[in-house]
């Protein structure tokens, strides 16, 4: 029978690993990561898990090996952040290219220099381009749950495709909640062993795999990379609900809302820092205001339609984004506007930075940007909050 | 929404007091809790926080812990009067002190004494829970804890923790008892 | 090689064509390297004492055994490097220009 | 045991109809070594010449499964897909590595000291042509002293590469791996031989073999045989091996024939003078004498 | 005086490096970079640019020993390519974090699986965030300008950033054309040598150099960053007119437009692929249609005004990508996007991406690109041109 | 000329007020090796325990240039500022690392093997405690056979790590670099004496100092010089020095003392048994052999 | 805007060709010229292209040049009938050959002996430039070309390679006088 | 350690005081670590031999020299590890508990 545990983020997403059943972990630690590896480490040791885990020298090696196991036709778990994440880089597009359905947790942290380990989103920013479906956990039950859906939905034929769940680093890595423990037997049932693909390596018909196409042929393979990551909004969307229907859990599909679709201001946003808009939300919609929140749960593939849906009847919105890119704004912020632009949402915006380098973002915080939502949109467009310097 | 913070230092468990706490509550008395720890690089020695909050729904909530319903502080040398404004109305601290502190905001029991005795170690957090859980019956139960104690803790030395426990809830069911 | 099978060039106009994910059925040769060639080695068989260097040493592997002293040059394959005509002991290989050939 | 050769070796071809320069070396070493590791290997070939000749859509020369991996990756795919196989229930799977000397003693030798450490079961051959190759020949940890590279020209101030050539054998070898080699292909035979043991020992297996490249080096395409083999009897490449701890020398030289010789022949030393033979005649005795010793000789 | 050489776009800006003398290279061959650097490397063996070359071992390292040198005060260059740039990815964020002055060359190649070593702009999307100020040229002797103008823009006190300076693989890097070379002496005036910065190490006053910033500091450090590096879109417009002004060559500033005042529909694009749409305009404008283009030769810090204000009277606006974000679209498509939006231009857009893997884009395709602009703007966002499929 | 000692080293103190744990090994490798190398020595230290407690705004410990480099990059870095210096005139400039185990045998061994093959002067310390420490005391490449780490802990199934530790000292030599040690905090004296041969030096040096970590090894914080002496007593750890192509032994040991009498003092070694001491005092014995016959003993 | 594709193969010097002549062209005639090698990965031995753009403006197209006024083609076996639709109108194939050509679409020399006679070599970029440059007077001049191969050839073979040059120019104003 | 002088904690209210590039003074100390120390070293100087021992091996630099056979400790630093006392062969250091003091 499922049952509770009080667990942090890292632990119930390891318990989520442990659930998956992979065959090969590969993984280099970092902080804020490391509780999950060690986690997981510790089942292999124990005997509870009988995965091969390789104790490799760095994150590039940690993707290589997992793009060497994947390839042989094995389920494949990795886990980064932050350097380490950049450290890989090279080997993302790399996996993602060759259709290797490896699932890795990003713990997301900030950015050296100045060297920081605390939580904020800069560090998957950089790899949004990378092939790899981006998956945001908001508390450490959806860590667990993502970590089942995401196989599945890797190993699914119409997507083929890596899959990264993100976990805000710190904040929910090693915030101790309630979880609840899935049964084996079900977890088993849900997500069955992977399937040997005809584009991986296999003893009977030898494969060539990562082969080089020259211009006469490269565009087709990026074209229809591209064109099967798009199926998997959709596919996520029905592999959620199965889930809900298997465990009585459902999280929403590719965005969720919260008190959304009536709202006259909505901030978006991504990660755990969801929990805390939706307090704010309960506490300001009490007091009569019309505002709401759409969380994204996946980031690529890009769910345009889902969001501009979500948006065209609001006055404004706002993008709350945990990253800045230097020189511009926020990324989930120039991801939706440009989802709104091209859906012909015409409606106002506004950027929100928090939480850099870790700095906690506060409910007076969000008060503040819902304020600036209803009242007064102003002329620049990336606003920082809860800054020590003026 | 009731919010804790711990003081301790580096290595000598304040934040397992914290997880302890958390996992009576949220597991064995069926509410909701967070327990985390001082996101930092702090090494071992180095003065150290945990955090928890309690609450009848699951509790979404993750911004920082500014004002607190207790805070709990392992070793005096760690304390600071600074901390006083850090306490929402009503709110206590409860020390670890030779010293006695018996008012209206502080809350001291000789702990280290206690868990030398006990334990043969200075290692205070299953006593200073004892006294948390003593003066707030509605926030965690006795039993709960003892539960979270029994499944966290290994085996050899679980039981000794559980006679701490139970000593130190003792000496907080005398004070409130006696003293309010 | 004996008994090669060139594969044919793959169908490449609609989506369902595109192999998926970077890959390809192993040892699946559309193209022929004979273009490369400027001189062509020539075995004479008389002179060839059967020692089995060249076939050892074509770095295209384009040299086989049919038969007993009977190695043969697969001139699909043959770059024209002269290693075989180089590395033969007994002078049996001799390379000659293509244009002449 | 029969010792292996051309005679006793697969007629079979698991390496055809690559787009390697007429001559290569390294294309050699592939053809051959495959012949020994046979078709059940599982190839891992980081970027570098062999991966860029042999993977061209639609154009695919092994026979065997095979991976290109990313440069600096070469080690750690390989030892991925050995766990997988693992992990797949295939027992003593064959997990194969052929890399340029860059691709080893450079940008890939954090992952293959990281592999071999592991002590995970795998082979690795490095094919030496002594610079990057497959990017237009510019100088690697692996080119030696003197050569001429696109990124070390003879200058009219520096003259060539100005620093020393690793030694990848000793650097493995200090790893204690299960089975070190150094080869030529200009000792065919010899070579063969070293891949048979590095297949069947158990654990890490590292072959360093040298493979002349005629593009690079400036030389005629039909001498790449004849160089590699002269390079051994120079003394400049000694052939040896380590294993179980214990260093071998798989061929004694009585007497060395002449660097300047062998060195005058190759486009890439051709602006060298008397101070650079002498320089590198004494590097040879310097290393030579650590052999014997080594070698117990 | 001044001359004339026929030369490669990696040639010319070779010999831009050499007219910048930087006292440290550090760099890693990877095709199609290589020729830039080995004529530096001639340059260096000749005698005739007295630099340090440091051969490196990979392109992190490249990174490494450019940010070691270049905190010690001296003036330093790398170039790298795709793999290579994300080899190196951790050090870009740190190089900037650390406000050090490199400048590096990227020319722009294909990401790997499928491997491919032709031109597309994949690479450098990747590192849009990375806090590098982002260049692109569009010809040979806009390479060798940019990388003089680049030192001068990277040393700014207002600025204190990294440069780099985008070249497409092969059709620029590659491609031989007449280029002018400036005098030495003209070039030492107009780029003094760098001065030691009080950030950087110091014999006289030590300093710890990239050290780390808790949640207490850390996202004022990123501001700062953020705030300098919005600077350097008027510095670069300054110093591109002072360059004109020295050497009798403007090549336009962040943006460079080309017949876009009048347009009614304006193609958005960078690097080498506006030269063959100038074509198109010119062709286009003779038979009397209002097309226009707007090349942005700085994408990042990221052009917002200038690009609103050269859209503003536009009816549609299209943007020519040789790069997708799976799962989404063109990424410079997506920051057009929501500078239009946030500026209140809410003009109609189509995405059109083409080049990737090196496919060629011939003029017909981009005259049809206009066409979709001029007469029927699509559902489907995301054109993919020059296909083989269907 | 005289040998360093506690009165002959400068009273000066060049780190300070650092954020390590109260008894940190490599803390002291630190403070000791910087009063050799002064203050104009600029250092380089990769992610890592002693970067970590070093540079945390505002609180900078060292007295000297310095700067964090990535975890990858440390010797890479390095010679970089060598580079820089050099280029901006300074003659001798004197370029340090300090980093890890970790940061040198795994993720940092690219570089470091590539700047000693590159020749450039710099001296580079690595501090071993035998495990990622900074991360919470995850296995790494030199962690020792059985040691328990949260990577590697003592399961049920298996006990502690299953790999050897790589030697980094040998595998330093074989790159024929410069000036090589080992050393420990053990014994502070012969570990000063060698920072001076390495700064001295032409060209690169390295030197592996044993540090021991009390959080990472669950021993009491008073004990670290007591167990840094042990150590090279038990044998387990031999003070080496490779200068000029030739090996030496810094310290001859006539008898071992014991080796599970040390290893039991510590937390990551008490689920051993008999059959891990045997095994670990064996692979002592066959080190012990391959080195007397290296320095010619 | 004038456009050019040669054939050759990789390490024989096709591209050479194409530099030299964009040298001429665009330094010493001082007009503007494009040389583009084919972009790929093609190793030495394997079939090869080379293009030019020639034009009194600048040139700023970079797309791939599909029609073309002037095909060269450095040996024969690398001629294949089809590039006859790469072909502008009233454009020519120029062949390196024994065989003789002179009709409408394909000229030919024997550039290998004339080449082997001069050079000692059969490189026969230089002389298939002289042979265009001879048809093509309005496209490059005589001697442009020579100051092309002055300044990019290494003195010790610089003059061989001018004298191969003149009299692969001499044969085509021979062709042009005698067949036109 | 002799003549320390700690640097006051830097204003940080304004973006000017941010420092430029991850950087700042290098030797700038602006918080001690007495409150890391549960138990406290003494000397006892009678029974001191003046060896150095303590001086050289303290990880964290907190004991100097001040005058001939004086050696002491700063208590601003010292974390109160125990090395100095565990080494000191003439067992002069004592180990005493912090709130005892
Ligand atoms: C990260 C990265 N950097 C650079 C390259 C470019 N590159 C590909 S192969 C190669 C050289 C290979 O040299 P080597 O390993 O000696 O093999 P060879 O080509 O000589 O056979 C280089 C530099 C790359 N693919 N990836
Ligand atoms: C690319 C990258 N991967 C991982 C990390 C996380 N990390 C920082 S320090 C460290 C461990 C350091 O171990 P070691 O080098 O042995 O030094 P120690 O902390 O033990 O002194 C790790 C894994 C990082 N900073 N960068
Ligand atoms: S090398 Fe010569 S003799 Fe030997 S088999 Fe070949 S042709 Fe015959
Ligand atoms: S010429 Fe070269 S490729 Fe041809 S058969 Fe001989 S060795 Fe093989
Ligand atoms: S360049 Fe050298 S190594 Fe590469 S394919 Fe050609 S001959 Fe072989
Ligand atoms: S964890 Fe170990 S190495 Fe790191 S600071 Fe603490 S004692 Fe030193
Ligand atoms: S170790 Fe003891 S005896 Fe030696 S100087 Fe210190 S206090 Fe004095
Ligand atoms: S207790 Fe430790 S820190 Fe304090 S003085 Fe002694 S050795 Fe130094
Ligand atoms: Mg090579
Ligand atoms: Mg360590």
């Amino acid at each position: 029978m499922s049952r509770f545990e009080f667990l942090n983020g890292n632990e119930a997403l390891a318990w989520g690993v442990k659930l998956a059943k992979p065959g090969v972990i590969a993984a280099y630690p970092i902080t804020p990561q490391t509780i999950a590896v060690e986690k997981i480490a510790e089942f292999v040791q124990d005997g509870l898990l009988d995965s091969i885990y390789l104790h490799v020298e760095s994150e590039h090696s940690a993707m290589a090996c997992s793009i060497g196991a994947s390839a042989t036709g094995v389920r494949t778990f990795t886990a980064t952040s932050s350097q380490g994440l950049l450290y890989m880089a090279e080997c993302l597009p790399y996996a993602s290219g060759a259709r290797l359905p490896i699932v890795m947790m990003n713990a997301n942290r900030a950015m050296a220099t100045p060297w920081n380990i605390y939580g904020d989103q800069m560090d998957v920013m950089y790899v949004l381009n990378s092939g790899w479906i981006q998956l945001f956990a908001e508390n450490a039950q959806e860590a667990l749950d993502m970590v089942i859906q995401s196989f599945k939905l890797a190993e699914d034929s119409e997507v083929m495709a890596p899959v990264m769940i993100n976990l805000d680093g710190f904040v929910l890595t090693h915030t101790y909640e309630k979880v609840n423990i899935p049964e084996q037997e079900l977890v088993d049932s849900f997500l069955p062993p992977m399937q040997l693909q005809s584009h991986m390596m296999n003893a009977q018909h030898p494969t060539s795999v990562c082969i080089s196409a020259g211009n006469a042929h490269n565009m087709e393979f990026k074209l229809k990379q591209h064109l099967d990551l798009l199926n998997a909004i959709a596919v996520f969307s029905r592999i959620s609900k199965e889930f809900g229907n298997f465990f009585g859990r459902y999280h929403g599909g590719a965005v969720e809302g919260y008190y959304y679709s009536d709202a006259d201001v909505l901030l978006v946003t991504v990660g755990s820092i969801a929990g805390t808009v939706k307090e704010v939300v309960d506490a300001m919609r009490k007091e009569g205001h019309s505002v709401g929140l759409l969380k994204l749960r996946m980031v690529r593939p890009f769910p345009v339609k889902q969001l501009a849906e979500a948006c065209k009847n609001a006055i404004a919105v706002g993008v709350l984004d945990k990253n800045i890119s230097f020189g511009y704004e926020g990324t989930i912020y120039t991801n939706v506007n440009s989802a709104l632009l091209q859906s012909g949402v015409f409606v106002k915006t506004q950027n929100f930075i928090g939480g850099l380098g870790g700095r906690d973002i506060p409910k007076k915080e969000i008060r503040s940007m819902f304020k600036v939502l209803l009242d007064n949109l102003e002329e620049k467009k990336v606003r920082f909050h809860n800054l020590r310097c003026t | 929404m009731y919010e804790i913070r711990w003081h301790g230092r580096g290595g000598q468990g304040s934040f397992t007091g914290a997880k302890l706490l958390g996992t009576a509550a949220a597991i064995y008395d069926n509410r909701f809790a967070q327990a985390f720890p001082s996101f930092g690089p702090e090494r071992r020695g180095a003065p150290v926080l945990g955090f928890n909050r309690i609450a009848n729904q699951p509790i979404n909530d993750r911004s920082e812990i500014e004002q607190c319903d207790t805070i709990i502080i392992l070793d005096d040398t760690l304390m600071s009067d600074s901390y006083l404004e850090d306490l929402k109305e009503n709110a206590k601290i409860l020390l670890n002190s030779t010293k006695e502190y018996f008012n209206k905001k502080i809350i001291s029991i000789d702990a280290t004494s206690l868990a030398q005795k006990i334990l043969g170690k200075p290692i205070t957090n299953t006593a200073m829970l004892g006294l948390f859980a003593a003066l707030n019956k509605d926030i965690v139960t006795h039993n709960a804890c003892i539960m979270a104690i029994n499944s966290s803790i290994k085996n050899a030395i679980a039981q000794m923790n559980i006679e701490l426990f139970i000593a130190a809830y003792k000496i907080g069911e005398d004070i409130t008892n006696e003293k309010f | 090689m004996k008994n090669f099978r060139m594969s044919p060039v793959p169908e490449f106009s609609k989506i369902e064509d595109i192999p998926l994910g970077a890959s390809c059925k192993a040892f699946h040769i559309t193209e022929k390297n004979a273009s490369w060639r400027i001189k062509r080695p020539v075995i004479n068989q008389d002179k060839c004492v059967d020692c089995y260097r060249c076939y050892l040493l074509c770095p295209d592997g384009a040299i086989h055994r049919e038969a007993a002293r009977n190695f043969l040059i697969d001139y699909d394959f043959c770059k024209g490097c002269g290693i075989c005509a180089f590395e033969c002991k007994a002078r049996a290989i001799s390379m000659v220009k293509e244009t002449l050939v | 045991m029969e010792k292996l050769n051309a005679r006793n070796i697969t007629e079979d071809e698991y390496f055809y109809g690559h787009k390697a320069c007429g001559g290569c070396g390294e294309s050699l070493a592939l053809r051959l070594a495959l012949k020994v590791l046979g078709e059940d290997a599982f190839l891992s070939l980081p970027a570098g010449c062999m991966s860029a000749v042999s993977f061209i859509y639609p154009n695919m020369a092994f026979k065997n499964n095979a991976i290109i991996t990313p440069f600096a990756a070469a080690a750690a795919v390989a030892t991925g897909v050995e766990a997988g196989l693992r992990a797949l229930g295939k027992e003593k799977p064959l997990s194969v590595v052929f890399a340029g000397d860059g691709g080893t003693a450079d940008i890939g030798i954090q992952a293959l000291s990281g592999a071999i450490a592991r002590g995970e079961k795998f082979v690795y051959i490095c094919t030496d042509n002594e610079a990057y190759m497959n990017t237009g020949i510019q100088k690697s940890g692996l080119t030696p002293y003197g050569a001429a590279t696109t990124t070390t020209p003879a200058g009219k101030v520096i003259g060539g590469n100005t620093s020393n050539k690793k030694n990848m054998f000793e650097i493995v070898a200090a790893h204690n791996i299960s089975y070190a080699a150094t080869a030529s292909i200009g000792y065919p035979e010899d070579f063969l031989q070293k891949v048979k043991k590095a297949k069947e020992i158990e654990g890490p297996a590292y072959i360093h073999v040298y493979t002349p490249c005629p593009t690079g080096w400036g030389t005629e395409t039909n001498c790449t045989i004849a160089l590699a083999k002269e390079v051994v009897d120079t003394g400049l490449w000694p052939l040896l091996e380590y294993c179980n701890g214990e260093y071998n020398l798989s061929k004694h030289i009585s007497t060395f024939t002449s660097v300047r010789e062998h060195l005058k022949k190759q486009g890439r030393f051709k602006h060298l003078g008397e101070k650079d033979f002498n320089y590198l005649e004494k590097q040879r005795d310097i290393q030579w004498k650590r052999i014997l010793k080594l070698t117990n000789n």
